[in-house]
């Protein structure tokens, strides 16, 4: 509980609350992954129980799912240059770069939620079948965890006008940049073994 | 990712480029190649692997300095993604004989044979009358 | 939804339980009131982020859940003792075993040993609180609210009755309707998510916070032991979550995962369940190990014997711990490879523990046993574990457990490991960490005649099971044939004679509350090896004035001997403490009526619940309280009262 | 109290030779160690041989326990000073030691347990002096809260009761039409889980003519104490003659019959000249919803079962008229 800080290295680790929380974060990461993997696990052995819906060959479109994961790909991308930006002590480039990456991260959502309606109108709802329920609970996990990603980031750009770069705001940021990137793993997983492998067998 | 001062960020740069390739070669792969199956699967697996160790170290520092190395977010991440694999992997070791308890084989010619069975009951049946 | 639905109705027993809830909360209440203690309660408990408070919040409500589970397991043990007295009717059994399972795994010997680390682990490692106190505040309202919407249960809405594994597709919503199981769900998720914090909350703790110069292998094993389980709990509790999870959308929303309908797949509930179930288990045993550890070493005046390999026998039962868990359901018939690869691992667990258990007779040896209560439960707690522990590697046989399954044998097996492991650990740590906590010793005369009630009954309780249980009877039936009438009766008798034990040990508090010479010293039973005994009794809120640097194990018998404390006066600077606050309180309160809506299937009410919890959650994001600092004077003034300078 | 004291830990000590006793002197009692066919067979041979070990490990650790216990106490009259060494914190040969015998003990249980667990996906084997027969199949299923056996070859059923020739293996097709059950037979051998939408194969045999309780042994609702069956195990040539008796006396078993029979509750014995595998196969994944679809609203009620009333099976010896290969256990 020391409050000593320090006067070099990056403003979120300068104090001693900073560090914990960002080693907390990584471990609260760690169960995520378990939490994930076990959604993911849930959905292989559900995988081909489609009873009388569609199978997810006939209802997957790849241009939907390429431009999602191009525009989740890239808020990851704009959301390490905003952390990049912050340690060199920019506001405005942390601000401007986070206010892209929301921006990306609301298109994300919006395609997903388009496409969610969609299979919902071709038969395909969490009622269905048990590989529809898994499917729909990977992909609306990991959905939420984007819409909550987006309240936290406003709420962090509000606090960022308010008090500007301090060591608690920087924590902040560092840490919902590591929860973007994260999120960003968690999507290559379910394009690659979700949908890619879903339209191929 | 020493450093933080640097105008242009190279390595998020790179990393972006990396992400955004492998991506489309798994969606190649899977999609346009005439791979066999189990490859494709094998392959944009490894691809994701991949992927997520660029997120991992190039934008998120993992081993960062600052984290002490990033000793246990290393730690943490590389036990998670064990769990992941005993879990996902464990899960379709003991639970996918479901199916094949007996479905496929005999289970499915006792069937058969039942109806054979009953068919053939029908019919003494109605000749009995 | 009538009234008559809401409150269960019709049962003498459940009509006498809401009376005595009822008289105890108006008492409570008017006590409250009448001592003016409102205040009182809500700024020193309700509020507070203290990890010691906590600790005996936890503590307190694990003991009256040990209650809550152990008037269950009388009215069981009544039941199969006298089974044509319709004492209880099948149903009311199925609840009966349901609930106390569940109480007693999850709302009592889990929330007993967090309890005790929340209290005893900061102190070890000379930190000055947890990591997180406010998260730690969070966790265990998270606890207590997530119990009190299982307990209600009870008296509204009906009780769950698909057993403590809830297995599918019974627990599901075709063959379980109404809002039982759902308290089941949502009470286990608001709690798991209180503990999945807590256990991240220790890593923290232990691998950030310890006292300069303290390396790993120099930290107390009880510390250690904690950190291997929170590193458990953070990896097992998610899959818990996701589980619970999975089946209450099932349940309210209509999904399919484990239903008969739409290709659903129940036997992947079991697969989840036991994938956290089996971690589970060693999330309750390795603390009380490390409770034991520390009482041994204490107590036989003798450091741990083979400190390092106890640490690794830890670590390996922990890493073998998610790799046994198909031994829950050898008879699913995955076949012949897959119940031979499970058997072994789930044997190799038995080499782990045989080396805590043989340098625990190692510290013995040699030693000067003094032989305390404390003690007497740690030295029961041998030869009674590994009569648990060799028939759970019976179990473990897997074509053996063919014949073992579902039967007494294992009742009998998982009280021998859960009693003799888990329950006499949290009443060896009570009874030695209780002077620490309280400010005086329990009286211990009394003790020993607790001690020997319980232990005793716990044999004639449970000994006879494992017959029994070979005799073919099944668990969980409410009534039973004559051949097996006597064995149950024993086995009753024993259960009533462990009743007895555990009313002697709430008897022994309140009489050393009232008779109990008060500690002068922080080193109560001038055993002390670990730096907890360095402070002064009460701790004072900040823990240590300066903290010493550390260099070996077992710190404070160094201490000693130097002659150091950790007041060095001179050195004494100002202290960085948390403030008090009430959000977790209120937070975790909007979960409850969150999660009650959710029993329920009142939409509204879930989401108003939720969307308030939110609202708590922009609160603590906006909320820059970076807590106070203790000035050198007070600190000074403190501590040469509580150390008579 | 220092007596008591010393007295349980005495009897502490005593606790592995009571095991010895029981296992001895009650042996043809329990159940599980009274076998009537070679599957039990088998399994009371690993149970016993892991018994040995078990024995040892607890007599080996209960004895140094007390050794401990009575040689290192504080206030024991005649403690010697060599008696404390406060620094003695660890030995790396003896923890080498105290690692490798259980592993080696671990190993010795491990290779009879994959043995047998292999056999015993297998009929049992033959004895030397019988021939080879075709096992016996019978498909188990159950239903809230009873047992239907069908004899797809004999084309009869029965509920709640089971007739088996001796000295032939029994193939058992498990299937549940709801709640996930399993099929115990103690006497015969291990059980084996029902589950709806899928087929476990099962083997068991009996080489003793008797009357055998099996049950359902995984819980699954209100009516499962009750969920209880009776094994007749007779001669072949009894069984044949039941087999044909019942052919040609029994009723047939139409589906309306059968749907009736299935709704959750308790129900008494029967017998038919046909089985429901004719038009359902829970086993099967089309057969996995019959019962739910059918029954969905009753799964609800409760029958507020309490011990005295009878579930045709359990408590009581029930109407022998059905069976007159009856005879004592
Ligand atoms: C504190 C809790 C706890 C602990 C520590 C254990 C410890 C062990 N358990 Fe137990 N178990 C439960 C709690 C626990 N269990 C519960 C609650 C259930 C039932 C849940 C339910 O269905 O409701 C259960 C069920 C259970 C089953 C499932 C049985 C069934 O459903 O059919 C099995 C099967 O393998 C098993 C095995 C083991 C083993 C091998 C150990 C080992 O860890 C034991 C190791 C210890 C020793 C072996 C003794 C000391 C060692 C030596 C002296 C060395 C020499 C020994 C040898 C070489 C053998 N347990
Ligand atoms: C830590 C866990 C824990 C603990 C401590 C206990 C403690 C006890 N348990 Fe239990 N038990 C489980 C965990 C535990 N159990 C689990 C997980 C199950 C499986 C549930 C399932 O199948 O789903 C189970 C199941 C179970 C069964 C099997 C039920 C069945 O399958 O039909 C039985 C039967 O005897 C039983 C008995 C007891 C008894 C007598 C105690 C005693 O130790 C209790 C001690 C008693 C007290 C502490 C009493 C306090 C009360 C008073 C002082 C009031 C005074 C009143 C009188 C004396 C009348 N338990
Ligand atoms: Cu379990 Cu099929
Ligand atoms: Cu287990």
């Amino acid at each position: 509980m020391s409050s000593h800080e320090l006067k070099t290295g990056p403003l979120e680790y300068r104090t001693e609350e900073g560090r914990l929380t960002i080693l907390g974060f990584w471990i609260f990461l760690g169960a995520e992954i378990v939490l994930f993997a076990t959604l993911f696990a849930t959905y292989a052995v559900l995988f081909g129980r489609t009873a009388d819906a569609p199978s997810p060959g006939e209802l997957f479109e790849a241009k939907t799912l390429m431009i999602m994961t191009f525009m989740l790909l890239t808020s990851s991308f704009t959301c390490g240059i905003a952390i990049h930006e912050m340690r060199r002590g920019s506001v405005k480039g942390l601000r401007n770069w986070m206010i892209v990456t929301l921006l990306l991260g609301l298109g994300f959502l919006g395609f997903e939620i388009y496409e969610f309606i969609h299979y919902a109108h071709e038969g395909a709802t969490l009622q269905s079948s048990a590989y529809w329920s898994s499917f729909f609970t990977l992909a609306g996990t990991h959905g939420l965890h984007v819409t909550l990603g987006i309240g936290w980031v406003t709420l962090l750009l509000i606090q960022l006008t308010q008090r500007g770069l301090t060591p608690k705001t920087s924590r902040k940021f560092f840490v919902i940049g590591l929860y973007w990137h994260f999120l960003d793993v968690v999507w290559i997983f379910i394009f690659t073994s979700v949908y890619l492998i879903g339209m191929v067998v | 990712m020493t450093d933080h001062k640097k105008r242009i960020p190279t390595q998020h740069i790179i990393g972006f480029f990396l992400s955004i390739t492998l991506t489309l070669v798994a969606a190649w792969a899977a999609l346009q190649s005439d791979l066999s199956v189990r490859w494709i699967i094998i392959g944009i697996m490894a691809l994701a692997i991949i992927q997520a160790g660029i997120q991992l170290f190039m934008f998120m520092h993992v081993v960062e300095p600052e984290s002490q190395g990033g000793h246990i977010p290393w730690n943490m991440m590389f036990h998670g993604g064990v769990l992941a694999t005993i879990l996902v992997a464990g899960s379709l070791f003991t639970m996918s004989f479901g199916f094949s308890h007996d479905h496929d084989g005999d289970g499915h010619n006792q069937q058969e044979q039942q109806e054979e069975h009953s068919e053939m009951e029908d019919s003494t049946e109605h000749s009995g009358h | 939804m009538q009234l008559d639905e809401f409150f269960v109705t019709g049962e003498p027993l459940i009509y006498a339980g809401m009376v005595s809830i009822a008289l105890v909360t108006i008492s409570i209440l008017f006590f409250l009131t009448y001592y003016k203690k409102w205040g009182w309660l809500w700024r020193e408990w309700l509020t507070t982020v203290d990890h010691k408070k906590i600790g005996i919040m936890y503590i307190l409500s694990a003991l009256a859940m040990l209650f809550r589970g152990g008037v269950d397991a009388m009215m069981m043990r009544t039941q199969l003792a006298f089974p044509n007295m319709n004492f209880l009717n099948a149903q009311h059994y199925d609840e009966i075993f349901t609930t106390h399972g569940t109480v007693m795994i999850i709302f009592m010997a889990m929330p007993f040993l967090i309890g005790l680390m929340n209290f005893v682990v900061p102190l070890q490692i000379g930190a000055r609180d947890v990591a997180f106190p406010y998260l730690n505040a969070l966790s265990f309202w998270s606890f207590l609210f997530g119990a009190m919407l299982f307990n209600i249960s009870f008296v509204i809405g009906g009780s769950p009755d698909a057993g403590w594994t809830s297995y599918t597709p019974l627990a599901g919503a075709a063959m379980s309707p109404g809002p039982g199981q759902n308290f089941y769900l949502l009470g286990l998720q608001l709690s798991g998510i209180g503990t999945l914090a807590t256990g991240i909350n220790f890593m923290v703790t232990i691998l950030k916070m310890r006292a300069p110069k303290m390396r790993m292998f120099q930290m107390p094993i009880f510390t250690w032991s904690t950190l291997i389980t929170s590193f458990i709990i953070v990896f097992a509790f998610p899959i818990l979550t996701v589980a619970l999870a999975l089946m209450t959308l099932d349940r309210v929303f209509g999904a399919q995962f484990f239903t008969l309908t739409g290709e659903g797949m129940p036997m992947m509930w079991a697969n989840l369940f036991w994938m956290w179930g089996h971690p589970e288990v060693y999330i309750v045993i390795l603390p009380a190990f490390g409770i034991f550890s520390e009482v041994i070493s204490a107590f036989a005046r003798k450091q741990l014997f083979g400190y390092k390999a106890m640490v690794w026998a830890i670590i390996l039962i922990a890493g073998l711990s998610f790799l046994v868990w198909v031994h829950h359901f050898f008879t699913m018939g995955a076949g012949a490879f897959v119940n031979s690869v499970f058997s072994i691992s789930t044997m190799l667990i038995a080499v782990p523990t045989g080396v805590k258990i043989f340098n625990w007779l190692g510290t013995l040896y040699k030693s000067k046993i003094n032989n305390t209560v404390a003690m007497m439960w740690a030295l029961a707690f041998i030869p009674s574990f590994v009569i648990g522990g060799v028939t759970g590697v019976m179990l473990g046989m897997a074509s053996a457990d063919y014949q073992f399954h579902n039967t007494y044998f294992l009742v009998a097996h998982f009280h021998y490991v859960l009693i003799a492991g888990t329950v006499f650990a949290c009443f060896s740590g009570l009874v030695f960490w209780y002077p620490k906590m309280f400010g005086h010793k329990l009286n211990e005369r009394l003790g020993r005649w607790s001690f020997w009630f319980f232990v005793i009954g716990f044999h004639v309780c449970f000994f006879p099971q494992y017959f029994v249980g070979l005799d073919g009877m099944p668990r969980r039936v409410f009534t039973i044939i004559p051949e097996w009438m006597p064995l149950n009766v024993i086995s009753t008798v024993g259960a009533f004679g462990m009743g007895a034990g555990f009313a002697i040990f709430v008897f022994t508090i309140l009489y050393s509350y009232r008779y109990s010479e008060r500690e002068k010293t922080g080193d109560s039973w001038d055993n002390g090896r670990t730096l907890e005994w360095a402070t002064p009794t009460p701790v004072p809120f900040y823990n240590f004035a300066t903290l010493p640097h550390i260099d070996s194990q077992d710190a404070y018998v160094k201490l000693k001997q130097e002659g150091k404390t950790t007041f060095e006066e001179d050195k004494v600077e100002p202290i960085h403490m948390p403030s008090n606050t009430g959000q977790p309180f209120i937070m975790m309160a909007f979960m409850f009526i969150a999660g009650f809506g959710l029993v329920f299937e009142w939409m509204w009410m879930a989401i108003g619940g939720l969307l308030a919890v939110f609202v708590m959650m922009v609160i603590r994001s906006f909320d820059y309280d970076e807590g106070f600092h203790v000035e050198v004077d007070e600190i000074k003034r403190t501590e040469r009262s509580a150390r008579r300078l | 109290m220092k007596n008591i004291n010393r007295l349980f830990k005495k009897g502490l000590a005593l606790l592995p030779l009571s095991l010895v006793l029981l296992l001895t002197g009650c042996n043809s009692d329990l159940a599980i160690l009274d076998p009537k066919g070679p599957v039990a067979q088998t399994q009371k041979d690993l149970i016993l041989y892991s018994v040995y070990f078990m024995l040892f490990i607890v007599v080996v650790v209960f004895a140094a326990f007390t050794y401990m216990v009575v040689k290192y106490r504080e206030n024991r009259p005649g403690r010697k000073e060599t008696d404390y060494d406060p620094d003695l914190h660890g030995n790396n040969k003896i923890e080498v030691i105290w690692t490798v015998i259980p592993f080696i003990i671990v190993i010795a249980l491990s290779i009879p347990t994959v043995d047998t667990l292999f056999q015993l996906e297998k009929p049992p084997e033959v004895e030397a002096n019988e021939e080879e027969q075709e096992p016996l199949v019978i498909h188990a299923t159950t239903a809230d809260w009873k047992w239907f056996f069908s004899y797809p070859e004999e084309n009869i059923e029965t509920v709640n009761y089971l007739h088996i020739p001796t000295d032939r293996p029994i193939e058992f097709k498990l299937s549940s039409a709801d709640a996930m059950t399993a099929l115990w037979i103690p006497r015969l051998g291990g059980q084996k889980y029902n589950m709806a939408g899928m087929m476990n194969t099962h083997y068991l045999e009996a080489d003793e003519e008797g009357v055998y309780k099996g049950r359902n042994s995984n819980f699954n609702g209100e009516g499962f104490t009750k969920q209880t069956f009776e094994v007749y195990a007779e001669s072949p040539e009894a069984y044949d003659q039941w087999v044909s008796d019942t052919q040609n006396q029994a009723p047939e078993l139409t589906q309306d019959r059968y749907d009736e029979l299935l709704a959750p509750g308790l129900t008494e014995e029967h017998e038919f000249s046909s089985t429901h595998l004719a038009w359902v196969n829970h086993g099967n994944p089309e057969g996995m919803d019959y019962a739910i679809n059918r029954h969905f609203q009753k799964y609800g009620e409760l029958m507020h079962l309490e011990s005295h009333q009878d579930a045709e099976d359990f408590m009581d010896e029930e109407n022998n008229d059905d069976h007159e290969s009856d005879r004592d256990h």
